[in-house]
């Protein structure tokens, strides 16, 4: 009979994901089944709350990314409140953000996507970790993350009032604005943010554009899936985090779509799967034709890698020189290899950082018109960001109090969760062939396929801790388990 | 179900007037249904809405306040304090799902012991017709129905 | 310490048996609540009765029982008898918990079924409080045997005068120059129509001069700090520019005083006094005051006619005299601060103040005033001819849902009586315009009789409308009366020269601020509420303050002397007790829990409960604390506890009422 | 512990955001206090451990664990029961194991509508109308998915907690304080708070620590917060904005009231309240400027959402738990 691998991400145990791959008489792979078993439920019990908690109430979400829902909250009740926040009130809000982004894509570089690279796949996992990558680099390193994650999370509190889950973004602006003292804070630790990420870039250059072996690794067909690819791009199309129109390009990087936040519905559709507690996002226009690579399948990725290849470039000097080497190097757009996605995640970061600066020294940064009172009958609202892992959207509909009667929220990670289930089986498929032994190497190479989305299933399903614990076991037709890896996202 | 349905009554009563005004019901052997238990406080302005959830939380089917006409509060003023918290309360509980009928203020003076017991056994009624609270009774603690059930029959748990 | 809990389950003969099985409640409470601590439960005939009480001292001090739970009647009737009881065993008295198995068990339902199931679940609820009760000691704050009377009147001279007669000090504070109220502007009382002077007077000089009197006239009561016992007052007396001292209250300052004054206090705006001035002759004390608004010098400077021909040594007249705020202490206090006059301007229809001869009963008793304007010559606005017809209307702003709804009682009397004085003094035609003739009490019918003898004419009936708008010849110049006679039932249109409206009483325009002051409160109509209508009349729910007069309702002169003798004895009372006892039912803050977040501060009508900004918490008075629990429901943060009736008490109880404690393993809702 | 010099400690997220775990790793340096006086044996987020190594210990091998997130689904109450008969401590951590937090505002309706309404938004395509289902038949074979509870619990509604630390999340200087209080216990150089007690957090409300200045308080409208230019130095409470400082237990420095925003109540009851809503309920209410029915309603309207309002944080830890829906067994 067919032989089963449970890669059991820990049903018993975190309960935050769940692969089972069943494979043929063969012992080649049937087919993968990529599960999340939990759901919250805000969907359903934000109904009848006030449109104005949703900044509060969805941070909840997930406390990894609490800002990015908590700004796609505050900009679906801006809408809902037809409301235009002053230029104070929006530059302070994406001054906080990207801060934000800085903290997070040094986290996930250092900590969890960057030592497959660092201490290279075939270490051993109690190795493949933030503390072996200290060792290997040297302990300043370790000094240097820390250093940015407190600098990230102190913007976030001088300007969100917490460190985690902010509370100052209300329908039409802020609660406050910032004190001289504060910006000129803010601006220093940009300035040394800047400098971190240059020398996060530079690392990469040394460690892993330095070394053949990753980089065919990178290359490879293994990790390299042809969809669509999705991301939100200001007036001139270049990457912005917490404005503009979402871009789609095809699997040619020519423009497929642009639209503003508020159609996104005409665009987006979400498949069911009753095996799971996550929907799977598709391209409406072109259909959901199952778990498949091309122009024909709706599948669309929303990443970092999706932001560059989304993009015409980056709105900062730097970022835009390493925007230009990212691309000549992997040999132009669009680039469809996953794993280069970890270095378009540094691109990012410099852009964040040089964002960070600019808004810092914005002359406006400081002005005491932080709020615009709302007047108009709140009715129906979109507010998108991107988040690190993906474009976030918060669609609210209210009645005449405010009081919200339908919410619809597409986070982050869900986008990817098809081309991550596709990944997991291509993964699988190419490593585990005719039942052979897997070696630890080789299953670190699958886990290695989706950790490149940096998956958050927290958001992803509005209901699972903020970062996805991911235990795959690899069970004997016996059952028992012989090989366990793990990703913390 | 066969025979009738008889509820669970919490009472709270002012020491001043209602609780009076039950003493006067009895003293006068007026006759009302046994479903409500009083519980004497000073005034309708002790009544911490704690003790109301506690009273539903223990499985009482309904809770009745009572207290000095207004105006006539042996303490001034604070049954109107008594007043504006059951207003809350009531609201509060319509955002649980408990009927605003499960919980009835009542004023009556030490006189009004008629009115205390028809008041009584109008609520009683009234909490019958509703019929049990049952609160905490499918209390998920171990197996427990799921939000996954095993056949997709939601269609009528309407939206 | 491990409860160790009585039940005694009574049967009041038959009174409770007869509906309980009095026997297997108490079985039942010995068993099933045996782990919560109940170590005996008896039933017994009648607990209330001295063996009954026996049994339970015996078991306390046998049993070494520390909480005691008595299922019988109301604890209204017998609470304090089995708390003696406790007492008496040694026992603290709040340590025993009553349960009601009479008045809201047996005597109000039938089923015996029904009825024993509710006794158990009452006397298990009785069993989880009792478990949560403490100890508590009654609090005890001396009397301070000086007496505060606020207000002039006859009423407040009653009160002042029985207090000091009695040998106790009395501070009697006055807002007007003199005291004497609006009895001092009457000119006959009803129904004896002696002179209102001739008895009051006398009454006035006893206080000017009473040795354990001190009077404080034209002052105002501005702070009432303190609780029963110990107040401290805090009086404004307004500088009157004139020494007291040497003032001799000859009158020649206000002889010489050029700028006359329409008086629309003491006169009601019939006569004229001076810029410096007395009210009225008689008053005490006996010397002036000086109007700043009117006076010449403080307009603009010049003039001192007053301190020019002032004949004392050394000169009375001080002119840069200031306010003095005078601080008291005092045990109790006795609020006669009377009643305003209803204004007759509020009904147009009856054109008071448009049509020159509409008189207010308060001007018509200045008009027939023999010390009055005219000398007591009833006389139309132009002050010298005599009216032919005169009509009065009564319950002017009484018993009408528009303006009050209550009967100001003394209206009906008042205005026989000037139906009879205008009668006898100008032989014109009166016309009595009443809803009823309310003239309930001694010799009041009888002069009803006289008047009606005496030839006044009597009309049933509302007065719709009162106008100079003539449409007949007899009714040119006149004053027309509509009205519908509804013992004829007809309308009719009556011509007078002269129409007085008999004004109803109103509680004081600022009786809400004094209240507050004093912490008590007005009813409904605005009359001050007594702590009982029919047994404590003259008390108030707070403890020390007692009110007489008109402030707790319209009344007559003999009712206020009546309540104004009353109020002092209940003083008299407190004070010879030295000391008062309060219910130790109290509440506090726990000052480690207090955030000072200031929600309660504004919730205590006693002013128990104060605020330090200095360390940011708040404070309960326990001296002035009611107990109501009302602070204690609503702290936010759950730093205010209550005596008696605690938190855990109440919710033990209901868990106990839901019988969720039941043995023998708790059953779980 | 007894083969082991250092005591074992373990940190685990059921149902929750991990924004506590974000909390812990924001106090920095502390982190390695912890490292070098624990043996860290179990902490998903930040190293590798197996579910059978957890099994395998003895009971109460571990120490001190540290449990974030709620009880959602009976996995989650699975491994709380695992941790509690390995664990000596056992701190409910954080907001979701204290009270239930946001999450616990499902307990306001059916858990079957959460699947619903999830499945049934403007962008599912779901002609079929397909729900998970926890057991599903695929061509290739059976797979499973937990099931969800029918309401949202607290940890100490499931096992028997130790204490308390509240907070959405805790505050980071909380937890450092903590730490260092454990380590001090472990060096014999301080005593364990007695068993049920609330660490990390003070004893009295946010107002303790909030700067604003207040006066008595008489409400004549509530406002909600972006509808008017509150004053930054006043009690907001006292401007009309339904703030829940005065009912939240302190220990956060008041923080969000200090940002401008009310207090949303991440911090749970005040020692020693049974029921944190009905606390704001009866302040609230008390301080409404007005003994008219009428008007009194005219006021509350002003709070567009009471229960949201007043069980944010603590519903699914409150006396009642949850709405009536939520209780009713069978559907008609």
């Amino acid at each position: 009979m067919a032989q089963r691998i449970t890669i059991d991400p820990i049903t018993r145990l975190e309960g935050h994901g769940k692969i089972e791959i069943f494979l043929d008489e063969r012992g080649d792979v049937a087919n993968t089944y990529f599960q999340i078993p939990e759901l919250r439920g805000f969907e359903q019990f934000c109904l009848g709350r006030p449109v104005e908690e949703m900044p509060l109430l969805t941070n909840r979400i997930c406390g990894v990314c609490p800002e990015a829902h908590h700004m796609a909250a505050a900009k679906a009740a801006d809408a809902v409140y037809h409301v235009d926040p002053p230029p104070t009130a929006k530059k302070l809000r994406e001054l906080l953000y990207s801060a934000f982004y800085v903290t997070d894509h040094a986290t996930h570089f250092y900590a969890l996507g960057g030592p497959d690279f660092v201490m290279g796949p075939d270490a051993p996992v109690a190795e493949r970790n933030i503390l072996g990558v200290i060792h290997k680099v040297g302990l300043e390193i370790g000094g240097k993350v820390i250093q940015a994650r407190k600098a990230g999370h102190t913007v976030v509190e001088i300007i969100g009032g917490r460190k985690v889950h902010p509370c100052t973004s209300i329908p039409g602006g802020l609660t406050k604005g910032i004190t001289e003292e504060q910006r000129k804070e803010i601006e220093d630790m940009g300035r040394w943010a800047v400098e971190f990420a240059q020398f996060s870039l530079k690392l990469f250059n040394e460690i892993v554009l330095g070394n053949k072996a990753y980089v065919d690794l990178i290359l490879g067909d293994i990790y390299t899936h042809l969809t669509y690819y999705m991301g939100l791009v200001d007036s001139q199309n270049r990457v912005n985090f917490y404005d503009g129109q979402v871009r789609v390009v095809d699997p040619n990087g020519k423009e497929f779509a642009k639209y503003a936040p508020g159609e996104y519905a005409e665009h987006i559709a979400e498949h069911v799967e009753p095996w799971t507690y996550l929907k799977f996002p598709y391209l409406k226009k072109v259909g959901w034709k199952g778990f498949v690579d091309g122009a024909e399948s709706g599948v669309y990725c929303a990443t970092p890698l999706s932001r560059l290849n989304t993009a015409d470039g980056m709105a900062t000097p730097r970022a835009q020189e390493e925007y230009e080497r990212y691309f000549s190097t992997l040999g132009g757009k669009p680039v469809h290899q996953r794993l280069a996605t970890h270095w378009a995640r540094l691109v990012e970061l410099l852009y964040a950082a040089e964002r960070w600066v600019e808004l810092a020294t914005d002359p406006e940064i400081t002005s005491p018109n932080f709020h615009t009172i709302p007047t108009a009958k709140p009715t129906e609202g979109v507010g998108v960001v991107e988040a690190p892992r993906g474009t976030l959207t918060h669609h609210y509909t209210t009645d005449e109090r405010g009081v919200l009667t339908k919410v619809n929220l597409i986070v982050g990670t869900t986008n990817n969760y098809a081309p991550i289930s596709m990944s997991i089986n291509k993964a699988a498929s190419s490593f585990i062939k005719h039942g052979v032994v897997v070696s630890e190497g080789i299953l670190n190479r699958v886990e290695m396929a989706f950790r490149a989305y940096d998956p958050c299933f927290g958001c992803a399903t509005h209901s699972l801790p903020g970062k996805m614990p991911l235990e795959i076991t690899i069970r004997a037709a016996d059952g028992h388990a012989v090989k366990v890896l793990k990703q913390y996202c | 179900m066969s025979e009738q349905f008889e509820p669970t009554i919490i009472g709270f009563t002012c020491n001043w007037c209602s609780y009076r005004a039950a003493d006067l019901a009895g003293t006068a052997r007026m006759k009302y249904p046994p479903n409500v238990r009083l519980i004497r406080l000073m005034c309708s302005g002790r009544l911490d809405p704690t003790f109301v959830f506690k009273a539903l939380a223990s499985g009482a089917d309904g809770v009745m306040v009572t207290g000095c006409h207004p105006g006539e509060c042996h303490y001034l003023e604070q049954n109107y304090k008594a007043l504006r918290r059951f207003h809350l309360i009531q609201r509060t509980l319509r955002g649980l799902g408990v009927e605003p009928g499960r919980l009835r203020l009542v004023w009556a003076s030490a006189a009004e012991g008629a009115r205390f017991a028809s008041e009584v056994a109008s609520f009683v009624e009234e909490i019958r017709a509703l019929g049990p609270l049952h609160w905490g009774q499918s209390n998920g603690a171990g197996a427990a129905a799921s939000g996954a059930p095993e056949k997709p029959e939601l269609q009528e748990v309407s939206a | 310490m491990s409860e160790k809990i009585g039940v005694y389950v009574c049967h009041c003969g038959t009174n409770i048996a007869g509906t309980v099985d009095v026997k297997g409640v108490a079985e039942w409470a010995a068993d099933r609540l045996k782990h919560r601590g109940v170590v005996i439960a008896r039933d017994y005939k009648f607990m209330c009765s001295s063996l009954g009480q026996e049994l339970i001292e015996k078991d306390i001090k046998e049993l070494g029982l520390n909480r005691v739970v008595v299922a019988a009647c109301s604890p209204h009737l017998h609470e304090k008898t089995f708390r003696t009881a406790c007492a008496n065993a040694g026992l603290n008295p709040f340590m025993c918990e009553m349960v009601s198995i009479r008045e809201q068990v047996s005597w109000v339902h039938t089923d015996k079924d029904a009825a024993t199931a509710k006794a158990k679940a009452m006397i298990s609820g009785g069993v989880e409080r009792v478990r949560h009760h403490e100890p508590l000691e009654p609090l005890t704050v001396p009397i301070h045997p000086a007496t505060l009377v606020v207000g002039g009147g006859i009423a407040g001279i009653q009160s002042a005068l029985e207090i000091a007669d009695a040998g106790h000090h009395v501070y009697l504070v006055e807002r007007e120059p003199s005291i004497g109220g609006h009895m001092a502007q009457f000119d006959k009382t009803f129904p004896t129509l002696d002179c209102s002077a001739c008895i009051l007077t006398p009454k006035m000089v006893q206080v000017g001069t009473h040795p354990n009197i001190t009077l404080m006239t034209w002052s105002e009561v501005e702070k009432v700090d303190g609780y029963v016992g110990n107040f401290t007052v805090t009086v404004r007396k307004k500088a009157r520019y004139v020494n007291t001292e040497s003032c001799t209250g000859c009158g020649i300052c206000w002889e010489k005083c050029p700028k006359k004054v329409v008086d629309t206090v003491f006169e009601a705006g019939m006569g004229n006094r001076k810029a410096i001035y007395t009210p009225f002759a008689q008053a005490v004390p006996r010397y002036p005051v000086l109007d700043v608004e009117n006076c010449t010098y403080f307009k603009n400077g010049k003039c001192k006619a007053c301190q020019l021909f002032c004949p004392t040594e050394p000169n009375s007249i001080n002119l840069d005299q200031a306010d003095e705020i005078l601080t008291m202490q005092v045990g109790n206090i006795i609020l006669a601060t009377g009643y305003d006059l209803f204004d007759a301007t509020r009904i147009p229809q009856y054109g008071y103040g448009r049509l020159g001869n509409v008189f207010t009963s308060l001007e018509f008793e200045r008009l027939c005033n023999a010390a009055g304007p005219t000398e007591g010559r009833i006389v139309l606005r132009d002050m010298k001819t005599a009216p032919k017809s005169v009509a009065i209307v009564h319950c002017v702003g009484s018993r009408d849902e528009n303006y009050n709804k209550y009967c100001s009682t003394i209206c009906c009397m008042q205005s026989l009586k000037f139906a009879h004085l205008v009668m006898e003094r100008t032989g014109a035609e009166v016309f009595n315009c009443y809803i009823d003739i309310r003239a309930a009490f001694k010799d009041y019918e009888e002069f009803y009789k006289r008047v009606l003898e005496e030839g006044g004419h009597f009309i049933r009936g509302k007065v719709a409308e009162i106008s100079d708008v003539a449409r007949i010849p007899e009714e040119q110049g006149k004053l027309v009366v509509q009205v519908e006679d509804t013992l004829i039932g007809k309308q009719r249109r009556i011509p007078v020269d002269m129409v007085i409206l008999s004004a109803g009483l109103e509680p004081r325009a600022d009786a809400k601020e004094v209240g507050k002051l004093f912490g008590i409160a007005c009813g409904a109509s605005g009359w001050y509420t007594e702590k009982h209508p029919k047994l404590d009349p003259v008390a108030t729910m707070t403890e020390g303050i007692f009110i007489a007069g008109c402030v707790q309702g319209p009344k007559d002169i003999p009712a206020s002397v009546a309540q104004g003798a009353a109020a002092a004895a209940r003083v008299l009372g407190k004070i010879e007790q030295k000391e008062v006892a309060l219910e130790p039912i109290r509440a506090s803050v726990i000052e480690d829990q207090c955030s000072g977040c200031r929600i309660c501060n504004g919730l205590c009508p006693f002013n128990a409960i104060s605020f330090h900004e200095d360390r940011m918490v708040t404070e309960i008075n326990p001296a002035l604390c009611q107990g109501c629990g009302t602070c204690v429901a609503a702290c936010p943060a759950g730093a205010i506890v209550g005596t008696g009736f605690s938190n855990e008490q109440v919710m033990a109880q209901i868990e106990g009422l839901m019988l969720l404690n039941v043995g023998p393993e708790p059953v779980a809702a | 512990m007894s083969d082991n010099p250092k005591p074992k400690f373990a940190m685990y997220w059921a149902a929750s955001c991990g924004g506590c775990e974000i909390a812990v790793l924001n106090t920095h340096e502390k982190i390695l206090d912890v490292d070098a006086n624990f043996d860290v044996v179990f902490w998903p987020v930040a190293m590798d451990a197996k579910y059978k190594d957890v099994e395998a210990m003895e009971d109460g091998s571990i120490l001190l664990t540290l449990f974030n997130g709620g009880m959602r689904n009976d996995e989650n109450e699975h491994i709380a029961r695992l941790l509690r008969k390995k664990s000596k401590i056992l701190v409910a951590f954080g907001s979701c194991a204290t009270e239930g937090c946001i999450p616990g505002l499902a307990n306001l309706g059916d858990s079957r509508e959460i699947v619903h309404t999830a499945f049934n938004t403007v962008t599912t395509e779901n002609p079929h109308k397909l729900y998970p289902m926890t057991s599903y038949d695929v061509p290739e074979g059976e797979i499973r998915i937990p099931a969800i509870l029918p309401i949202l619990k607290t940890l100490e509604q499931v096992v028997d907690v130790d204490y308390y630390m509240p907070g959405c999340p805790p505050e980071s200087h909380q937890i450092a304080a903590v730490i260092d209080l454990v380590i001090q216990v472990l060096q014999g150089k301080a005593q364990l708070p007695p068993k049920g007690s609330v660490i990390g957090a003070g004893d009295s409300t946010v107002c303790d620590e909030c700067k604003r200045t207040r006066n008595i308080k008489s409400i004549k409208s509530f406002e909600r917060i972006w509808a008017i230019a509150a004053e930054p130095t006043v009690c907001l409470l006292e401007q009309g904005i339904p703030c829940n400082g005065p009912a939240t237990r302190s220990g956060c420095n008041a923080r969000c009231p200090t940002a401008g925003a009310q207090c949303i109540g991440c911090y749970g009851p005040a020692q020693g309240v049974v029921d944190y809503g009905a606390r704001l309920i009866s302040s609230f209410a008390s301080v409404i400027d007005s003994n008219d029915p009428t008007e009194i309603d005219r006021i509350l309207d002003g709070l567009v959402d009471p229960v949201g309002q007043f069980y944010r944080f603590n519903l699914a830890g409150s006396l009642l738990k949850a709405g009536v829906p939520a209780w009713k067994k069978e559907k008609v």
